[in-house]
């Protein structure tokens, strides 16, 4: 087991009181594992990748712990964190188009990084230019400045800089939503052989594109205001959803090829409750199609079958 | 515009105005009313301004007037000394401050005027039009304003408030200009524009209606910082001998003090008055400056 | 009704324009009365140039856009595109960033009155406005008198679509309209659109999405580095793809059933036949097609 | 690149021409008679001499021929480097007058630009360091730079040197020192010199120190330097990052800065009687000496505009992106 998470809170701090970002959370990564993390815009998925690195100014850990290959990891005092950064958890960010100094080259950048975390850049060199080539880079990127780049070829950047020594867990938050499709399937595609070839041992993959997450990921999480509605193999989400909301976010997705005409899908009425005083029980229930009264009592997640978890009550259990 | 002080939003177009719908307003409150250095600075420029107003009323004797005994030092009757010639540098001080104000307020504004509306145009407008004006602001922005100034104002015979703030403000907007148009320019690209031209809204209807509202944080404190630079630029001139003939500023009685060699004589409270009056009245500006971009621009309340 | 013959658009970049970017490359495709034609294509195809070109917030270079038979690609003086945006509206890719965040959504609708229907009493109007959120199902008290900021994306972009109802629209321009809305919204909008479609509009929807552009549109226009590589009728072009690009294309989109893997395989068990495809001459800036089959046109090759 | 530095001469050529021509402009559609309200002024009781100068500068002025002419005749004088004979302390050529005082001007401006740039900038650094020093030091800067320049050289002439008697109060040297290369002159010029540079440098100083301080925080939000905490680079690194990279716009802010600047030299050089282009602009005013006032103007714009040039150049050796851009990097 790679990564446990145990009843993580995260809420952000707002002048209106604090909002509860991330309300008891708990899953487990195992090794070797890509989950995807999927959900709408603020149901607390950026804000659990984040939370996994580092926590920004307004953030604040509530409660719950986090296990790192069975070390203790201490998100909630930056400092202790240190370590851990970079060489055991590392990240590609949603911005990181920008995530490069653009004053410096890149090759000097990096090992300047390198350096300050106390690794000498000479003895990875040469496994830096391997993986650059195995993203289809050259290495003379490294003479380069980031301007000279394109989007697709920056994100190569960092994600070959963000992996660099072999970070047990990595967090790529909607790395490839800026790219285009073709881009988006090589960045994607690199990732999973980085798995492969052991360069990193699992991955969180942040994204509101559930189709993306099916073609790479081993298992996908689904989160809902701020709590985890599912769990289960990505196979298994797609095709054989348990929880309602899974249920209809999947229905509501158009394919390459159904049209208006064959079948015409429906979204899902209402939105999302606020997180400042989040409702009890359910958080769902006020949008789903099949809530009844036991649904006003918080649903616990459940394994309903071997490696499928699931939120509900109306899930068999 | 960095290295204006105070200038909002660092680099050009770096971080675009925040929006003020009704949640924003009362958030805004929040932050201004526990903002220390915009309390201090703007109840100092209040104190300032209202001592300009009133105080000549409270003074039964013309600035210039020589009323007392000669050099002497800050006395119960005199408060702020006299001037070798036994004038009461008290009065010449409220005086002084109202002109201060109101060259700083008229060159400020006209400044204010030309540079926004340049920055406007050239921003909304953009292609040639933009070019041309951005080559003219350039331009001007690199003429020394300052020397043209010593220049142009040196072959008036006859000299006043009014002339002189014209001058100033004619010479003072480039900077203006060129922020606001580089704000301008990330607003007209905003959908919202694009909505309003597909309403049938006039183009001037557009710039004052849905640009000019959602950077006026940004209009306040170009104000003030032209403002501010106005009233500086005006106690240079004053104290070159390019003042107001006749009337009485702060500049003026800097001027005055040492062309009658006060530093020499030890008469400090000759020259403490004005300056100090001139460096507080600015600098109050500048730091309520601060605190409102720190008030609009939520980046800024973190650190 | 819409009809676009050789369109192009060629920005001037860089200092004293010096350098020239090729934006559009001679686009000529039609927009019938009930017909959705989605324009697909990856960022720098051209594909949102066109729909502001159609909208005129962006000047054509050459060729021409006719719609309902007269010539608006030049459309000259303000009350002539007033009484063009009558009949042509348009919808923007950020809700967020459609609206004015200073002032309450409904304004959207205000301006509208203002420009259009000054005369119109208060009912009338209250009317209306009910009738156009009827059709974008919207519950009238959760959207007016409100902030954008209390309002949800999809929400907001069906506020915008019902101010384009107020109008008499023949075509709607929705440019993205989706690609910010959630998953489990943006469904309901594409719906509205085939809502629309049934009651006679003429749609140009534009969209980086391949799936979303097929599940809605009736024509699907592919687009590559300004030109047209392939066009025509929606199931053909997704079922047939001939351009090398549109086949590349379909077997990079993420699909909801089946892996990349899957499609790679299915590929190599039988390859397509490769199409011929139209040449031009070096520094020939026009961009031919070739009818390959009845409505179904395949254009250049620019690898 | 060349499009870039073209572009830019282009800028200042179409500087120096609006320069040229306000400078002709002025003494021309001012009300009044520019030769007789000159000659007005000069103590001159040599009747003869008098008439002689009357000619000269009405022929100078060429008022009688078409404007056009006395335009053009204007600029060629401009390439012959003949600005004119001063009235004041005719008749020697405006020319070398002005030669004479330029290098006490430059011997103030430049280390007072440079030593106040860097030294602020370091200070504005190191009050975003904590909200502490931001809160004590940044209100200090803007005192600083509301102060007006003419203002804080009073204070310190009088405190240091009326008071003090640490200094000279007026002049560049003592009159009683003949200009030569030993210690005892050198050291008689860089006493007279410290308190007007000290001025300069210190109301300088807080100008840069808040533009650094704004550059950095901004900076510091950048992307990548969230990125770099996020990776556990030590704040030493992030803030070497920042701290250069808000130095580029600083330098920027050095040319727009200059115009100011230099308006501050010549109000502190008259303080202090200094006898640079502040003092020599002084004396002109007071003896309506327009040819000496315009010709320093001229050369006060033509430094401006060598300097802005020079800037110009630092900024593209320093800053990579300028250089990517102009030889056409993909983006």
């Amino acid at each position: 087991m790679t990564l446990r998470v145990n009843d993580l809170k995260v809420y952000y701090q707002t002048l209106r009181g604090d909002v509860h970002a991330l309300d008891g959370v708990s899953f487990d990564l195992a090794d070797g594992e890509i989950m995807g993390l999927a959900g709408e815009s603020g149901c607390g998925k950026s804000t659990l990748g984040k939370s996994l690195i580092r926590l920004d100014g307004r953030m604040r850990h509530v409660d719950g712990t986090i296990e790192l290959d069975g070390k203790d990891v201490p998100i909630a005092d930056d400092r202790a964190m240190t370590p851990f950064r970079f060489h055991e958890i590392s990240l590609i960010p949603q911005y990181a188009m920008s995530a490069l100094n653009p004053t410096r080259k890149i090759g000097r950048m990096i090992n300047e990084l390198l350096r300050s975390r106390g690794v000498r850049p000479n003895t990875i060199a040469e496994e830096l230019n391997r993986r650059l080539e195995l993203v289809g880079l050259d290495p003379d990127v490294l003479n380069r400045f980031p301007i000279e780049l394109s989007g697709g070829m920056k994100q190569r950047v960092v994600m070959v800089m963000a992996t660099l020594l072999n970070p047990s867990l990595l967090i790529a938050d909607e790395a490839t939503s800026a790219l285009d499709v073709s881009t988006q399937r090589s960045v994607v595609e690199s990732m999973v052989e980085f798995r492969d070839r052991g360069y990193v041992k699992s991955m969180i993959f942040v994204t509101h594109d559930i189709s993306l997450v099916y073609q790479m990921a081993d298992t996908v999480m689904v989160m809902y205001a701020g709590r985890i509605a599912e769990k289960a193999p990505a196979s298994t989400i797609i095709n054989d959803p348990q929880h309602p909301y899974t249920k209809m976010l999947i229905g509501a997705l158009p394919e390459v090829g159904t049209t208006t005409e064959d079948t015409r899908l429906e979204g899902i009425p209402g939105t999302p409750p606020g997180l400042l005083k989040p409702p009890t029980g359910c958080r769902f229930k006020d949008r789903c199609p099949i809530a009844s009264e036991e649904c006003s009592e918080t649903p616990p997640l459940v394994e309903i079958d071997p490696g499928h978890w699931a939120a509900c009550w109306k899930t068999g259990r | 515009m960095s290295n204006i002080p105070g200038a909002p939003g660092a680099a050009d177009g770096a971080s675009a105005p925040e929006a003020v719908g009704e949640r924003k307003v009362s958030e805004t409150l929040h932050f201004a009313r526990r903002n220390p250095k915009l309390l201090i600075g703007s109840s100092i420029v209040l104190i300032l301004l209202l001592t300009g107003l009133i105080g000549p009323l409270f003074v039964d004797h013309g600035p210039n007037e020589y009323v007392g005994p000669q050099s002497q030092p800050p006395s119960s009757e005199y408060w702020f000394g006299t001037t070798t010639f036994g004038q009461d540098i008290w009065a010449q001080f409220v005086h002084g401050l109202r002109s201060t104000f109101f060259t700083g307020a008229l060159g400020g504004g006209i400044a204010f005027v030309v540079g926004t509306t340049i920055g406007f145009v050239a921003g909304y407008k953009g292609g040639i039009v933009d070019e041309i004006l951005n080559m003219l602001t350039n331009v001007v922005l690199v003429l020394p304003g300052m020397v043209v100034l010593i220049v142009a104002v040196a072959y008036l015979d006859v000299r006043g408030l009014l002339v002189q703030a014209l001058f100033i403000g004619l010479t003072s907007w480039p900077w203006a200009a060129r922020a606001v148009r580089s704000q301008a320019l990330s607003l007209a690209t905003r959908d919202y524009v694009d909505l309003a031209r597909l309403s049938g809204r006039r183009t001037w209807r557009i710039i004052t209606s849905e640009v000019a509202p959602n950077m006026s944080s940004y209009l306040v404190m170009s104000f003030i910082l032209l403002f501010g630079g106005a009233i500086l630029i005006a106690a240079g001139l004053d104290f070159i001998g390019l003042g107001p003939a006749g009337g009485v500023s702060l500049g003026l009685m800097l001027e005055n003090a040492v062309g009658w060699s006060a530093l020499q004589l030890g008469m400090w409270w000759w020259f403490i008055p004005p300056g100090t009056g001139i460096t507080v009245l600015v600098g109050s500006m500048y730091i309520l400056n601060v605190g409102l971009d720190e008030v609009f621009n939520p980046k800024l309340r973190e650190l | 009704m819409l009809e676009l013959s050789h369109v192009h658009k060629v920005y001037r970049v860089g200092a004293f324009g010096g350098a020239r970017l090729r934006a559009v490359r001679d686009v000529s495709l039609t927009v019938e009365p009930g017909e959705v034609v989605s324009l697909i294509g990856e960022s720098g195809s051209g594909k949102s140039t066109i729909g502001k070109m159609v909208l005129g917030l962006t000047k054509v270079s050459s060729g021409q856009i006719r719609f309902e038979g007269d010539d608006v690609s030049h459309i000259r003086g303000f009350s002539a595109k007033k009484e063009y945006y009558r009949r042509v509206q348009g919808v923007f890719q950020d809700p967020f960033s459609s609206f004015n965040p200073i002032f309450k959504a409904d304004r959207v609708f205000t301006m509208i009155r203002s420009s259009y229907f000054p005369e119109m009493s208060d009912a009338d109007w209250k009317d209306k406005i009910l009738a156009a959120l009827a059709t974008v199902r919207l519950d009238p008290d959760n959207v007016l008198d409100k902030y954008p900021h209390q309002l949800s994306g999809g929400q907001l972009q069906r506020l915008l679509i019902a101010r384009a109802l107020l109008l008499d629209i023949r075509l709607l321009v929705a440019d993205e309209i989706i690609s910010m809305l959630d998953a489990s919204t943006r469904i309901d909008v594409l719906n509205l659109l085939g809502d629309l479609k049934e009651r006679g509009l003429g749609i140009l929807f534009v969209t980086h999405d391949l799936s979303l552009g097929n599940y809605v549109s009736d024509k699907s226009v592919i687009l590559r580095k300004g030109a047209i590589a392939e066009m025509g009728p929606t199931r053909r072009v997704f079922e047939n793809p001939l351009h090398p690009y549109s086949r590349h294309l379909l077997s990079c989109v993420p699909q909801l059933h089946r892996t990349w893997a899957e499609v790679d395989a299915e590929l190599a068990a039988n390859p397509p036949e490769d199409y011929l495809l139209p040449t031009v001459e070096e520094g020939d800036d026009s961009a031919p097609l070739t009818e390959a089959e009845e409505g179904h046109f395949v254009g250049i090759d620019q690898s | 690149m060349w499009r870039y530095m073209g572009r830019k001469i282009g800028i200042y050529g179409i500087t120096f021409v609006v320069a040229v021509t306000i400078n002709w402009m002025i003494p021309r559609f001012m009300p009044g008679d520019p030769v007789s309200s000159m000659l007005s002024r000069a103590s001159i009781s040599d009747p003869e001499a008098l008439e002689r100068m009357t000619a000269y500068y009405n022929d100078v002025f060429g008022l009688d021929t078409p404007l056009h002419q006395q335009y053009f005749s204007f600029w060629a004088g401009l390439f012959r480097g003949d600005l004119g004979i001063s009235v004041w302390l005719y008749p020697e050529p405006v020319t070398d007058i002005i030669l004479r005082a330029v290098p006490f001007t430059v011997g103030l401006l430049l280390p007072a630009i440079i030593l106040s740039w860097i030294i602020g900038n370091r200070f504005g650094a190191f009050a975003a360091r904590s909200k502490i020093l931001d809160n004590t030091l940044l209100p200090i800067g803007y005192i600083l730079t509301a102060t007006p320049y003419m203002w804080i050289a009073l204070l310190l002439a009088w405190a240091l040197a009326v008071n003090g008697g640490f200094f000279p109060t007026a002049g560049g040297y003592s009159f009683a020192l003949t200009p030569s290369f030993s210690w005892v002159f050198i050291s008689n010029l860089l006493s007279h010199w410290f308190l007007p540079f000290l001025s300069m440098f210190v109301v300088a100083l807080g100008g840069w120190a808040i533009g650094m301080r704004n550059m950095i925080i901004y900076e510091l939000e950048a992307d990548y330097s969230n990125y770099l905490q996020a990776l556990g680079a030590p704040r030493r690194l992030i803030r070497r990052y920042a701290f250069r990279n808000a130095m580029l716009p600083q330098i920027t802010g050095l040319a727009v800065q200059l115009g100011t600047l230099i308006a501050g030299a010549l109000l502190t050089e008259i303080v202090f009687n200094y006898p640079g282009l502040g003092t020599l602009m002084l004396n002109s005013l007071n003896n309506r000496d327009f040819f000496l006032l315009q010709g320093i103007f001229l050369f006060v714009v033509i430094g401006v505009l060598i300097a802005n040039f020079i800037i110009d150049i630092i900024y593209v050796l320093v800053d990579p992106r300028t250089r990517v851009q102009m030889t056409g990097g993909s983006s």
